[in-house]
């Protein structure tokens, strides 16, 4: 029997078609399509400077929208060759490491949502809301932050946001800790997840798995300790790891990672340096408004970034960070005009959905839910 | 670090080209060697991670003359396409990839004319593969031969061109596609070849395509 | 809050950002206003249901029953279980921190207008809609289109019918009439709800098969199996009620959970004679526990609960629906008939508390103050009372179902199979042989003491078997 | 990670469904005899009687918009009322979504700069990023309105002109004057 389910179906979040092949419930094929969401990310890319493309990434993970900003941003810095200042650099991470925490939750919370345990999905995203109250107070924005710029951050943190965040993110954790007691332990749900779309570390690295999805397996790949960048090398955070690679690996991985998520938030702010959120560097970053309203060379460098964009030496990189789901790259290339020539953004869901057909067969139909909410496909990232 | 890599193949694929920027490492080597250097890669020095397979067109590489600006630059004008040299090697692919074990990365770069846009595939090395050079393939053409079911993995079937070359036009209208008859789906076999089913020409991924054991 | 000028130029555009903030005194007349009149309300229905029944007794025993269908089944049921999609809504909505539906307004009445009501049109406006939405048949269930509509009169008049032998006020001399509020007194008691509530499967089954559609199919074939299975531990929780009880007769049960009439009666003139302010409740166990049946079968209650939570197909049990996964059994339908579906399934809720709250939870039966209840006024009030007894034990049946159904995660099929058949079919028969065995040793006192001890052997079990400790310490990885 | 065999409460589903329906339960009564709160704010729901429930009732009660929210434009006018803005196209070329449309003109009696005689914003190609105002370098454009967009019933009636928004206060730069060749009429305050 085929039964087809999307690209609207109440299990396919975000717009994914799969076209599943059942031997009375048990899954005997499954050829999942996706494009429903293709919104044209590179070609778009092309026609923009580097500084508009961040509105787009914005909308690759809409549910971690600052991890793709700082991602984007961090590549066109590498091929400039620039570093951003400490501030904002702290910034990024805490303002990264509060979108993880959403982003998790919005997983988790939908794991529970579609396994029947709605109020699991309320509490989650009750949280999930404290936290972009904080984000839209930092940034101007919920979900379309656009946060990030050449050189530094959008804007520094507002007068008494710190204190705000403080107070906010016990909450978070109550409500996080409530999911844990409503789930964690509860044989219904450990008998749906536990030992359902496993994956062998070695096939989860061939299917090309990054993120929680891989570190469930056991492998222990995380681009914030493999390869720090910005300050994630001065934080003490820990990387959970699985130990099967199923469904329950994968949520409760998630889970914790909320909470170590959590420290580096309290780290950062803690450890954060005063100083500017900007480089002083006319050529990147725009001058500030005082030498824009009163000067001339100020007015002309703010003409020129405007008009021409940031001159990118030519040049071809791949910049990874660790996104939400797991890396976030991008395949910049320049050929030193004020556009980028070339961005592939490699989402981190894409090899995961690509796996989905290996991860739920001879399973059943109801295995097919946990599953694909625990590998948190995000139609944004992956159809660009 | 990573020149050691550059060097390993190298000393297997003396025509192997290295270069670098910014940190990145990478390897351009001839289209036939593609699917050696990567295995080689793959067994030598761990890289177990295809992260992507991404690739670049660069037939306005040098020529571009816009600056930065969505207005000034929506489209190139016709004039600047018919005077455009012709660039070739027009396209290159490049194979990002990665060992989780060492922390090292390297690019595998593919260099291709546009008359002969044809890769060997690595689906038997990764299966990550797949879906990346089915993206390739949608969004510039290039072909993957051996490809198990190389269809167009974001855009649908009946999209007429590749989205990624710079020759495409960006405003060019797409022909709309007809909507079929839904099939009866439990009485009587429907118009796919699977019988009773689903709406095949509607998707771009029909069952006919699908070796039922391809994914295990 | 408007102190910044662009705050003024927001408030231009949409009014005031945030209304003020409502004061703690209201807040808590409101409180104490609401729940008194929550209380009352009820006392009026109890009174009101002994009424009908009262008055369609004039009219002969044709006219009893008749009166009690209109009582119990058309206003008692019908209008809970309308209610309780709302209180679905309200309820789940408290649980997870939210408001819920508080849209609906009555505008055409003048005084209502822009006045929520906590809600409460919601139920109307969601019973108009139902009416005025198209039925839809697709076109596949063309061909068996009789069967297909009547797959929702299956579903929805066996939810109603069930009712019929909850008894709901013992038998009591109201308004000059001799009166028992309860449909059917019969003799197979029941057995009479086995019997009829595997008439569902019939409703979900067709429903599924001629709706033409592979995922209802896939629905009505689950429904029809977990029907099924679940039918075999639904009898047997209840088997060791029986045996408590020694009847099957569901009015026989509910008086012997308190004191008996002649007894009560008696009690009530001592008392008088000796002028006592309270009266004795003599059923009372050990002086202070009241001798209902969850005393005598704590395991069979909560089987109970779980079994029929199956039965009626509501979270974690609800597989046949599992709107994430198969969209449910009923996909097909629409308008009024997708509305019988659900509303037989709020029905079928009341009946289960219904049937727990005789069985179990003393029926009717006031703990304690009976006698004092009638010392003081006579037995029609206490009638009255008793019926709100019941109401109120109902709601509280329903009150937890519906939280079972708000915290748990769904089963999957054959995870629900494996729990009747390997878990509860077991231990419920362990149950019965248990009940007997005791009640042969030492007849209902014995059974007593045996629910006194399981019932602290769960209580510890729950509190004392602390989460598992963590038997692989967490392999963090640091570089 | 936490990952070990059930316990015996745990593997007959008891002692997690108690504990569950705890916390529901918990949040019912909470709520049920809650004070409900209109603000929403989490840091301002402590205190007596006060509940969890996290909704807001849209239309009668709304969370105000954080400072620096990126909310519907305006263009900033002078202290005499006319629009700060000097139509250098600043705005509409940094716009990723070609959303501003500009015809400019000049003063004919005030010997100042130029001006827009034309000021559109499509808001609903509008996607709020915010680099409008960062291009200017006048100053002129804000979106600091402490509002969305408007709905509205037709694509037209979202294309805002000049005049519907030049609106708010009124703003003067020090360096201003560096930019009006005559002084103004109208003397700053």
């Amino acid at each position: 029997m085929t039964v087809n389910l999307g690209p609207s179906h109440p299990a396919m979040h975000g717009t994914v078609r799969l076209i599943v092949t059942l031997d009375g419930e048990t899954i005997v094929e499954a050829v999942p399509e996706i494009g429903f969401l293709h919104r044209g990310f590179s070609k778009s890319s092309e026609h923009s400077t580097w500084h508009q493309v961040l509105p787009y990434t914005d909308r690759l993970n809409y549910v971690s929208p600052i991890l793709n900003n700082v991602g984007y941003i961090m590549g066109v810095e590498k091929l400039l060759g620039i570093k951003d200042t400490e501030r904002s650099q702290y910034l990024r991470v805490l303002a990264g490491e509060i979108s993880r925490i959403t982003d998790h939750l919005t997983c988790i919370g939908a794991i529970g949502l579609e396994l029947g345990a709605f109020t699991v999905f309320l509490y989650a995203m009750e949280a999930r809301e404290l936290l972009w109250d904080r984000i839209s107070e930092l940034t101007g924005a919920r979900v379309t932050t656009s946060w990030t710029r050449v050189g530094g951050v959008a804007s520094d943190l507002p007068p008494g946001w710190e204190q705000k965040l403080r107070d906010c993110l016990p909450r978070v954790m109550e409500l996080t800790g409530e999911v844990d007691t409503l789930l964690t332990r509860n044989r219904i749900f450990i008998d749906r997840t536990r030992g359902i779309g496993v994956l062998s570390a070695e096939e989860a690295v061939d299917w090309g798995f990054t993120g929680p999805c891989l570190r469930a397996t056991g492998v222990n790949y995380d681009v914030r300790k493999a390869h720090p960048y910005l300050v994630y090398d001065r934080m003490d955070f820990e990387v959970p790891l699985g130990a099967s690679g199923d469904t329950y690996d994968r949520y409760i991985l998630r889970l914790e990672e909320i909470r170590q998520s959590h420290r580096i938030v309290l780290q950062c702010l803690e450890q954060m340096p005063p100083g500017p959120i900007l480089i002083d560097d006319w050529r990147y970053a725009l001058p500030p408004k005082k030498e824009v309203f009163g000067s001339i060379e100020g007015v002309m460098a703010h003409f020129k970034l405007i008009t021409e964009g940031i001159q990118v030496p030519p040049g071809e990189v791949y910049v990874y960070t660790e996104g939400a789901n797991g890396e976030l790259g991008f395949h910049l290339v320049s050929n030193g005009k004020g556009k980028p020539y070339a961005i592939q953004v490699r989402g981190p869901g894409l090899p995961i959905l690509s796996a989905l057909p290996r991860l739920i067969k001879g399973h059943a139909i109801a295995d097919l839910i946990p599953i694909f909410d625990s590998i948190n496909m995000i139609g944004g990232e992956v159809e660009q | 670090m990573s020149q050691a890599l550059v060097d390993l193949v190298r000393e297997r694929f003396p025509d192997a080209k290295g270069s670098s920027h910014r940190g990145d490492e990478v390897v351009t080597v001839r289209r036939e060697q593609v699917v050696d250097v990567v295995a080689l890669l793959r067994n030598q020095a761990e890289m177990k991670l295809l992260r992507q397979i991404a690739a670049v067109d660069l037939l306005t590489f040098a020529g571009e003359s816009t600056g930065g600006g969505a207005l000034a630059s929506i489209e190139v004008p016709a004039y600047a396409l018919e005077k455009k040299p012709r660039v070739e090697p027009r396209f290159q692919v490049a194979y990002n990839l990665y060992s989780i074990v060492r922390k090292q990365s390297l690019r595998v770069r593919v260099e291709l004319r546009s008359d002969d846009l044809k890769v060997p595939t690595i689906t038997p090395l990764y299966r990550t593969a797949d879906w990346w050079e089915r993206y390739v393939f949608d969004m510039f053409g290039i072909e993957f031969v051996g490809h198990p079911n190389l269809q167009r993995l974001l855009l649908y079937p009946e999209f007429v061109g590749y989205p990624l070359r710079k020759d495409y036009p960006v405003r060019k209208r797409q022909p709309l596609v007809p909507e079929l008859d839904f099939p009866d789906l439990v009485r009587g076999p429907g118009p796919g070849p699977g019988g009773a089913g689903v709406p095949m020409s509607q998707t771009h991924v029909g069952r006919q395509n699908v070796d039922p054991d391809a994914y295990d | 809050m408007i102190e910044t000028p662009t705050a003024r130029l927001a408030f231009e555009d949409f009014g005031p950002a945030i209304p003020p903030r409502p004061a703690f005194g209201r807040w808590l007349a409101g409180t104490i206003a609401g729940w008194t009149a929550f209380v009352a309300f009820l006392l009026f229905i109890s009174w009101l249901l002994l009424a009908i029944a009262a008055l369609f007794a004039r009219l002969g025993p044709i006219g009893a029953a008749v009166g009690n269908i209109v009582g119990l089944i058309l206003i008692l049921v019908m209008v809970t279980a309308t209610l309780l999609t709302m209180a679905d809504r309200k309820w789940s909505a408290l649980m997870q921190d939210r408001v819920g539906p508080n849209r609906a307004r009555l505008s055409i009445i003048p005084g209502l207008r822009n006045r929520p009501l906590k809600g409460i049109p919601h139920v109307l406006a969601d019973v108009l809609k139902m009416l005025f939405k198209e039925d839809f048949i697709p076109e596949g269930a063309m061909n068996n289109k009789v069967l297909f509509n009547l797959a929702p009169l299956l579903a929805f008049a066996p939810a109603f019918m069930l009712f019929a032998i909850v008894p709901v006020s013992p038998e009591v001399t109201f308004l000059g009439q001799r009166i028992q509020l309860q449909v059917a007194r019969v003799d197979w008691g029941i057995l009479y709800v086995f019997a009829l509530a595997s008439l569902a499967v019939f409703a979900t089954a067709l429903a599924g098969w001629t709706s033409d559609n592979k995922l209802a199919l896939l629905g009505g074939l689950r429904a029809s199996a977990q029907l099924i299975s679940y039918e075999v531990t639904l009898g047997l929780t209840l088997v060791g009620a029986f045996i408590a009880f020694g009847t099957l007769r569901l009015e026989e049960m509910a008086r012997l959970q308190g004191m008996l009439g002649p007894a009560l009666r008696s009690a009530v003139v001592l008392a008088a004679r000796a002028g006592d302010f309270l009266v004795r409740d003599d059923s009372v166990l050990f002086g202070w526990l009241p001798s209902w049946g969850f005393v005598y079968q704590p395991i069979g209650m909560i089987l109970f609960l779980v079994a029929a939570q199956a039965e009626i197909k509501r979270a974690p049990f609800d597989t046949p629906e599992g709107e994430s996964e198969i969209i449910g059994y009923f996909l097909e339908y629409s308008g009024l008939k997708s509305g019988l579906f659900l509303i037989a399934e709020y029905a079928e809720t009341v009946v289960v508390a219904g049937i727990v709250t005789t069985i179990f939870l003393g029926g009717y039966h006031l703990p304690f103050i009976e006698p004092t209840v009638v010392r003081h006024f006579d037995f029609a009030w206490l009638s009255v009372f008793q019926v709100f007894a019941f109401i109120v034990k109902m709601l509280f049946i329903i009150w937890v179902m519906f939280v079972v159904r708000w915290a748990f995660p769904r089963f999957r099929y054959d995870q629900i199979m494996r729990l009747g058949w390997k878990m509860m079919l077991p231990i419920s028969l362990f149950n019965v042989a248990l009940t007997a065995g005791i009640f042969l040793w030492a007849g209902r006192e014995g059974l007593a003491w045996m629910g006194g001890i399981e019932w602290l052997a769960i209580i510890a079990f729950v509190a004392l078997s602390a989460r598992a400790p963590r038997a692989e310490e967490a392999p963090h990885a640091s570089h | 990670m936490p990952r070990t065999d059930l316990s015996p409460g745990e593997r007959l589903y008891l002692r997690e469904a108690v504990r569950g329906m705890g916390v529901l339960a918990r949040h019912f009564w909470k709520n049920l005899f809650g004070f409900r709160d209109p603000a929403p704010e989490v840091m301002e729901r402590k205190g007596r009687g006060v509940n969890l429930v996290s909704t807001i009732n849209y239309p009668e009660e709304r969370k105000e918009y954080p400072p620096g929210y990126r909310g519907m434009h305006r263009l900033v006018p002078r202290l005499d009322g006319k629009p700060r803005c000097v139509a250098c196209y600043m705005c509409a070329t940094a716009c990723p979504a070609q959303c501003i449309y500009i015809e400019a003109g000049e003063y004919e009696e005030e010997a100042i700069e130029k001006y827009p005689v034309r000021f559109e914003i499509d808001e609903l190609r509008c996607i709020v990023c915010g680099f409008c105002v960062e291009a200017c370098p006048k100053d002129a454009i804000r979106m600091d309105t402490g509002t969305h967009a408007p709905a509205v019933l037709s694509r037209p009636l979202a294309v805002f002109d000049k005049e519907s928004l030049l609106r708010g206060p009124a703003v003067e730069h020090s360096t201003d004057v560096l930019t009006y060749r005559v002084p103004l009429k109208t003397p700053p305050r």
